[in-house]
């Protein structure tokens, strides 16, 4: 009942005194604001926790550690190099996940019959565990960029697949009837109804594969040694430099958090019609 | 109401008097009060309502037509506290409208979207009552009584999309009945059913009214309807969309279908209305 | 769009046929596997016979017992707590919407922060044992529920928003019987995500402070060049993963049932 | 394969690329690096991180790699497996002398462990379950009175053994500098020094190859080796020269280097003997049930 | 056709005649055969439509009422080759409809829901065009023609979720008008828009028979719409539904909103009809 009252209260009837304009940029200000002021207290409550010694500053670094290490980064040419490789790796291993992933999903979502001859091979797949291949991946691939690639798909595509599949038999039927009566052929229906309609769960699949990528990209960096952040962090955690690790660990995870800034932009413009967007303006529209 | 009952002839492309007698004021059940709504476009914004006022008395049924996509909808979401005005109010039982106000029904005219496709036809009407805490018992018998009013006393435990367009349409229908709010708002709630079915359900609202005295605010398209139904018949009009008449419906609470629709004062409110609406379209 | 029809009570002779689609790539597969590696002399990729040996050797039926078991119950109990969490969270953010756009870089952060990290924080609060485990799969788990959970809160089709809001339908019941059952299908979606997901991290999970597990035994196959049995390690895996996914699948027939009846009846209805 | 590494049995065009972990017992390799001892002998040595053996190895057998730095028993397992590598040169050894031993079995100071004999029924951290720092341990419990059977052995990465046997979590940790000297700093204490007990003047670190390589490239080889063992030469007469080279071989901050006990080297070049000790340890502690000939492990000394 | 033709009276309560007279056979454009139709509910299977029968010759716009649940949309969509027949066929041009025959167009009842929330409306009326590989300058005339036909040129660029529900409505008609089908199946296709509008909906329906003489079955619950519309205007009912009578429309080609709904043939025929369904409900 709280979240309606809630609701009720965020959007009631501006009063005549109220400038809109004004009442406008606030709004668009406030969802920042809330963003700093929730960052700012957990960095504040990790801080207080290690000088309180909660939080042995020998294994785990603190906030001011880490920014001690941050600053000196932008100067560091190993930094954006490993950086850069990381980027590589991730960007690459994503792409080509949901090129593999979409395509497959659809066509297991769209068919019965080639979804139950593929699901015990996908079921058996995707619960191997990247990090176990790391060694024949290596013999195979070496520590390159292609071998954190192939790790990289190997985890992330399941998440784009699954959720590509059961967003297709999502798609609502009416929609689908209306195109078949039109008699759509199969391309321009995929195209135009089971694609969009699938959408909600395909960006989902995205954003939890984009991360997927990230932490796997990190991590086979870390295992296998190929040059990246990961393996940064590794060298770091050997000579026990905490702050260095934990500093490094922190741009990873920012790049975490960047990247599903830019899906949730992107999901935004191309979800423009979907209730996950349009409720927003609905309830914003006083 | 009286003072605003003007013959037909008089009152036609005259907007609403101004909403300002205390009087009337008073006695309204509901009340809206210049009410603007406008929706933000990439142009900017468009303004679908402007500076609408309504009242309605408790138990008085007001309908209300309008040309497609004048903002009948939008009212009715405002007034349900569903959609935040732009500017102006609704104020129900003395209080303006922030949220969902209690004991208010809505009958959705996009019917076969407001049903839950995961409940049975049962559960979907029995949902609001769980939420008022009605007891089991007396739950049941209301979702019984509300489907076998609406003809679908044997559908019960089937799910909405196991069932016609107008199945569905009454079933929402049901689920308002079964609700007994104080107030009913209905968007074209009979649209999608056939013309006996609808005559009939058009007498269960009159009826329903008689015996509870609910207030009723109902969107129709359809005139005869609409002066069938109304006390007050609201025609609504103009870009943006304003009040473009008020009519007071003489023909008093006793209404049938066979005789009402045939007395001479009903078909002229009804050519009157329908006169008007060409006009308004030419 | 072929789907087959979903009855009852099939006949034998049907299920023979469900029987044959489903098992001919997996068959065709082991076929091609075992041929293709039959005179393999690569010591990374053993012939498909000497990891079925391997196999036989390690995982039956000492394994199951020693290792299986172990970490089926630390998977088991990651994964309800990662749904629980997943979900419940994933309601309060879905449906506020302020507290979600806040949190969002926080989650995000911590999503992407990797494992090397959160092995010493996992040891740090909760030691070396089945607790810190079970704490890794739930982590690991919970984001795909988290995310679909949000999305499929927010995906839920606006009229009936409308409703339940219109009809003043009080938070608890709201939550039972229009959001849950409105984001079910996202949400079951998801967490076929984390229970792979929860699989893959056992082995994650078990390179520290283990005794036991097939994580642990694939590890130490894997350090000892055991390279057979670390192949039939994952053999194994991938038949739990397969045959928790049936399991699984089960749950969310009973979870869905209404939304595959909508769709199959709407779709096919057939003669 | 995409080889963008020369190819194992390839002419000496280009580098030979050598994986290591970046620790102190490596300090041979990084001292001859840095002295220029492998140009000396016509061998250009690139120096790249491997995180572990079980990495290297495959790296070693696509080409990618040539050398690689590994703990002698993981290598000696390996070859058990029929991996075909064989080890090259020596890199730190065990002490003789217990007082400067960097490697430790560390336990709470004040707790429940005083003696070896107290470990039984407890549980001991090591940082890899039946590695040559493991198998010492067990050794050394033995030797020392205990019943290394009795206790039970989990996998501690080697950075969160301190917090872990603090913490109580574990009730030892079987480790190595500089994890020693934070240790004893967060109040643990020294239970044993476990090379120096049973396997004094053995490599704790071997430099392996592939026998192809080792084949096809004989004059890299013994460049290699000879590097190694001069290097371990002059640091065995020169022990804190390690603290020099692993300013710059290791991301160790200086005062932490400043105070570690040092790896011991020695002028020794590998011998079968040696191999045998870790060989039979293995055999005794069941990390490989059938023994091997020692003679083929060692390139250039058996067959 | 003209052996069908029986005056109302007669006509009542008699079912259509066998469909076997060889010449309307073959001059029908779609003809349903001997149609059964259950659906599979929990308990077995429930009959809706059983052994139906119905013609319709190219140029005819045929119109059914029926009762609320009665199958009409059923029908359709097994005409539309949406939905396998359980037993009997339909024959379009003269081959057994096995899936979505081409050159025929359907508005949905389900309006709102067929149209695609993530194109914009130009792109909605568009898609069917894209499929029929309609050159790009020819469907964006098409495209315009269309929405202007039903009065909403200006709403092209805007989403379906921004439209009121009429003009939803209009909008999924409009997509079937630019399609440009030789037959088009309208499932109560003005049921949501206002008086005004739908009249002249109607006249447009009628104009383009007379232009580009479209088949058309529609579906609709206004009786008047039925006569006025149809040529034929077949009444379903009974459980499970058959054709309860088939009656010929006498008016001729050329109709009016005001003068053709003041003919007494149309009082008549209106009149029986409602009648008719009126008993058949009592
Ligand atoms: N979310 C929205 N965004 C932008 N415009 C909207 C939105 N919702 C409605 N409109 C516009 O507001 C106007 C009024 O819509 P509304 O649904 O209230 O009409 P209505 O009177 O109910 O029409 P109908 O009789 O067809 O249902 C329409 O022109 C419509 O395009
Ligand atoms: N998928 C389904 N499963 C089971 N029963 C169904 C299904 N679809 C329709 N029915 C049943 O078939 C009957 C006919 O439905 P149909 O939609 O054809 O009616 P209709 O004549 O179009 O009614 P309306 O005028 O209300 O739209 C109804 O009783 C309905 O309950
Ligand atoms: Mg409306
Ligand atoms: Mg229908």
């Amino acid at each position: 009942m709280k979240v309606l009252v809630a609701e009720g209260r965020d959007h009631a009837p501006p009063g005549p005194s109220r400038s809109r304009s004004a009442g406008r940029r606030r709004e668009a200000l406030r969802p920042a604001a809330d963003k700093v002021v929730a960052v700012a207290a957990v960095i504040a409550a990790w801080q207080l926790a290690s000088w309180a010694g909660v939080i042995d500053t020998r294994s785990i670094a603190s906030p001011a550690q880490i920014v001690g290490e941050l600053v000196s980064f932008p100067g560091d040419p190993a930094f954006w190099s490993a950086l850069g490789a990381t980027l590589q790796g991730w960007a690459i291993g994503l792409v080509l996940s949901v090129a593999i992933a979409l395509p497959v999903g659809l066509a297991l979502g769209s068919s019965e019959i080639a979804y139950r001859s593929c699901r015990f091979t996908i079921d058996f797949l995707r619960t191997i565990p990247p990090v176990a291949l790391v060694p024949l991946a290596l013999l195979i691939y070496g520590a390159t960029l292609e071998m954190k690639v192939v790790l990289v798909v190997l985890g992330a595509c399941w998440p784009v697949l699954l959720q590509t599949m059961s967003g297709v038999h999502q798609v609502d039927p009416v929609s689908r009837e209306t195109a078949r009566s039109y008699r759509l052929d199969r391309a321009r229906t995929i195209v135009w109804v089971v694609v969009p309609g699938a959408s909600p769960f395909i960006a989902t699949g995205v954003r939890i594969a984009a991360t997927m990528a990230l932490i796997l990209t990190i991590g086979s960096e870390l295992i296998g040694g190929a040059p990246g952040l990961g393996q940064q962090i590794g060298l770091a955690e050997v000579a026990t430099d905490v702050s260095r690790m934990y500093a490094l660990i922190v741009v990873c995870a920012a790049l975490g958090v960047l990247v599903n800034a830019v899906l949730a932009r992107a999901e935004g413009r191309v979800m423009s019609w979907h209730v996950s967007q349009t409720m927003r303006t609905r309830a914003h529209s006083a | 109401m009286a003072e605003s009952a003007t013959t037909p002839a008089v009152a036609a492309r005259r907007p609403a008097e101004p909403p300002d007698t205390a009087g009337e004021r008073h006695s309204a059940l509901l009340s809206v009060q210049r009410l603007t709504k406008s929706y933000p476009v990439p142009e900017g914004r468009r303004t679908v309502v402007e500076d609408l006022d309504l009242d309605v008395r408790p138990g008085e049924i007001v309908t209300i037509v309008g040309p497609s996509g004048a903002g009948k909808t939008t009212l009715l979401r405002c007034i349900a506290g569903l959609l935040p005005a732009s500017s102006g109010q609704v104020v129900i039982g003395g209080r303006p409208v922030t949220g969902p106000p209690e004991q208010l029904a809505v009958v959705f005219q996009d019917y076969s979207r407001s049903l839950m496709p995961w409940l049975s036809v049962r559960h979907n009407v029995e949902l609001p009552l769980r939420g008022k805490n009605v007891p089991r018992d007396e739950r049941r018998r209301r979702v019984t009584d509300a489907l076998a009013d609406v003809g679908l006393g044997h559908t019960a435990e089937q799910h909405p999309w196991q069932l016609s367009g107008g199945m569905q349409q009454r079933v929402a229908i049901a689920r308002a009945l079964a609700y007994r709010p104080q107030a009913m708002l209905m968007d074209e709630p009979f649209a999608s059913v056939d013309a006996q079915t609808r005559a009939d359900l058009e007498d269960l609202v009159l009826d329903l009214r008689q015996r509870l005295d609910i207030t009723i605010l109902l969107v129709t398209h359809d005139i005869d309807e609409a002066v069938y139904l109304g006390d007050t018949v609201v025609v609504l009009g103009g870009r943006p969309t304003r009040v473009r008449e008020r009519l007071t419906v003489p023909l008093g609470r006793d209404r049938d279908q066979a005789t009402t629709k045939a007395l001479p004062e009903f078909v002229r409110l009804r050519t009157h209305i329908l006169t008007g609406i060409r006009e308004g379209a030419s | 769009m072929a789907r087959l029809a979903d009855d009852a009570h099939p006949s034998p002779l049907r299920m023979i046929g469900r029987l044959g689609v489903e098992a001919w790539l997996p068959v065709a597969l082991f076929v091609a596997w075992w041929v293709a590696s039959d005179s393999s002399q690569s010591l990374y990729f053993p012939s498909l016979q000497t990891i079925v040996e391997a196999f036989g050797r390690t995982w039956l039926p000492a394994g199951i017992t020693e290792h299986v078991l172990p970490s089926l119950g630390n998977l088991a109990a990651g994964f309800a707590i990662a749904s629980a969490l997943g979900v419940g969270l994933g309601l309060v953010l879905g449906l506020v919407r302020r507290l979600g756009a806040a949190l969002s870089p926080i989650l995000e952060f911590m999503r992407a922060v990797p494992a090397v990290a959160l092995l010493p924080l996992g040891l740090l609060l909760l030691g070396i044992g089945s607790s810190m485990k079970i704490a890794l799969i739930a982590y690991a788990a919970f984001w795909p529920i988290l995310l679909t959970t949000v999305d499929g809160v927010r995906g839920i089709d606006a009229t009936v928003q409308d409703v339940a809001r219109s009809y003043r339908v009080p938070l608890r019941l709201r939550l039972t019987s229009v959001v849950l059952p409105g984001a079910a299908p996202q949400i079951m979606t998801g967490m076929r995500t984390s229970l792979s997901i929860g699989i893959t991290v056992i082995v994650f999970s078990e390179m520290a402070g283990s005794t036991e597990g097939i994580g642990y035994a694939i590890l130490q196959a894997q350090r000892g060049f055991r390279i057979a049995e670390m192949w039939a390690g994952m053999l194994a895996l991938g038949i739990i993963g397969y045959l928790l996914n049936i399991a699984f699948r089960g749950l969310e027939h009973r979870v869905l049932r209404w939304n595959r009846a909508m769709h199959h009846t709407m779709l096919a209805a057939r003669s | 394969a995409c080889g963008s590494g020369p190819a194992s049995s390839g002419g000496p065009a280009g580098p030979v690329v050598v994986g290591t972990t970046p620790s102190l017992g490596n300090a041979g390799l990084y001292y001859a690096q840095s002295q220029g001892y492998f140009p000396q002998r016509g061998l250009q040595v690139e120096i790249t991180p491997a995180q572990s053996g079980s990495v290297a190895i495959p790296l070693l057998l696509n080409g990618q790699m040539q050398f690689a730095a590994t703990d002698p028993l993981s290598a000696m397992v390996a070859i058990s497996q029929n991996i075909p590598i064989s080890m090259i040169a020596p890199g730190n050894v065990g002490p003789a002398d217990p007082d400067i031993d960097p490697g430790a079995i560390l336990v709470r100071d004040g707790g429940p462990v005083r003696t070896p004999a107290d470990l039984a029924g407890r549980t001991v951290g090591v940082n890899v379950l039946n590695g040559l720092s493991h198998v010492a341990a067990m050794q050394a419990i033995d030797a020392l009175g205990g019943d290394s059977s009795a206790s039970q052995y989990v996998e501690v990465p080697l950075p969160q053994m301190v917090e872990a046997a603090a913490r109580g979590q574990v009730d030892a940790v079987v480790t190595n500098e500089p994890f020693v000297t934070t240790g004893l700093e967060a109040g643990l204490t020294r239970l044993a020094t476990p090379f120096s007990k049973v396997l004094p003047d053995v490599p704790q670190i071997v430099y392996i190859a592939t026998n192809s390589y080792i084949a096809d490239n004989p004059d890299q080889v013994s460049a290699f080796r000879d590097s190694i063992q001069q290097a371990n030469a002059y640091l065995a007469e020169n022990p804190e020269e390690s603290r020099i080279v692993g300013r710059t071989s290791t991301e160790t901050p200086p005062e932490v280097l400043d105070q570690i006990r040092v790896p011991v080297f020695n002028a020794e070049p590998l011998t079968v003997a040696d191999m045998q000790a870790i060989m039979d340890l293995m055999l005794r502690y069941r990390v490989i049930d059938q023994p091997l000939d020692v003679g083929t492990v060692v390139a250039g000394q058996g067959t």
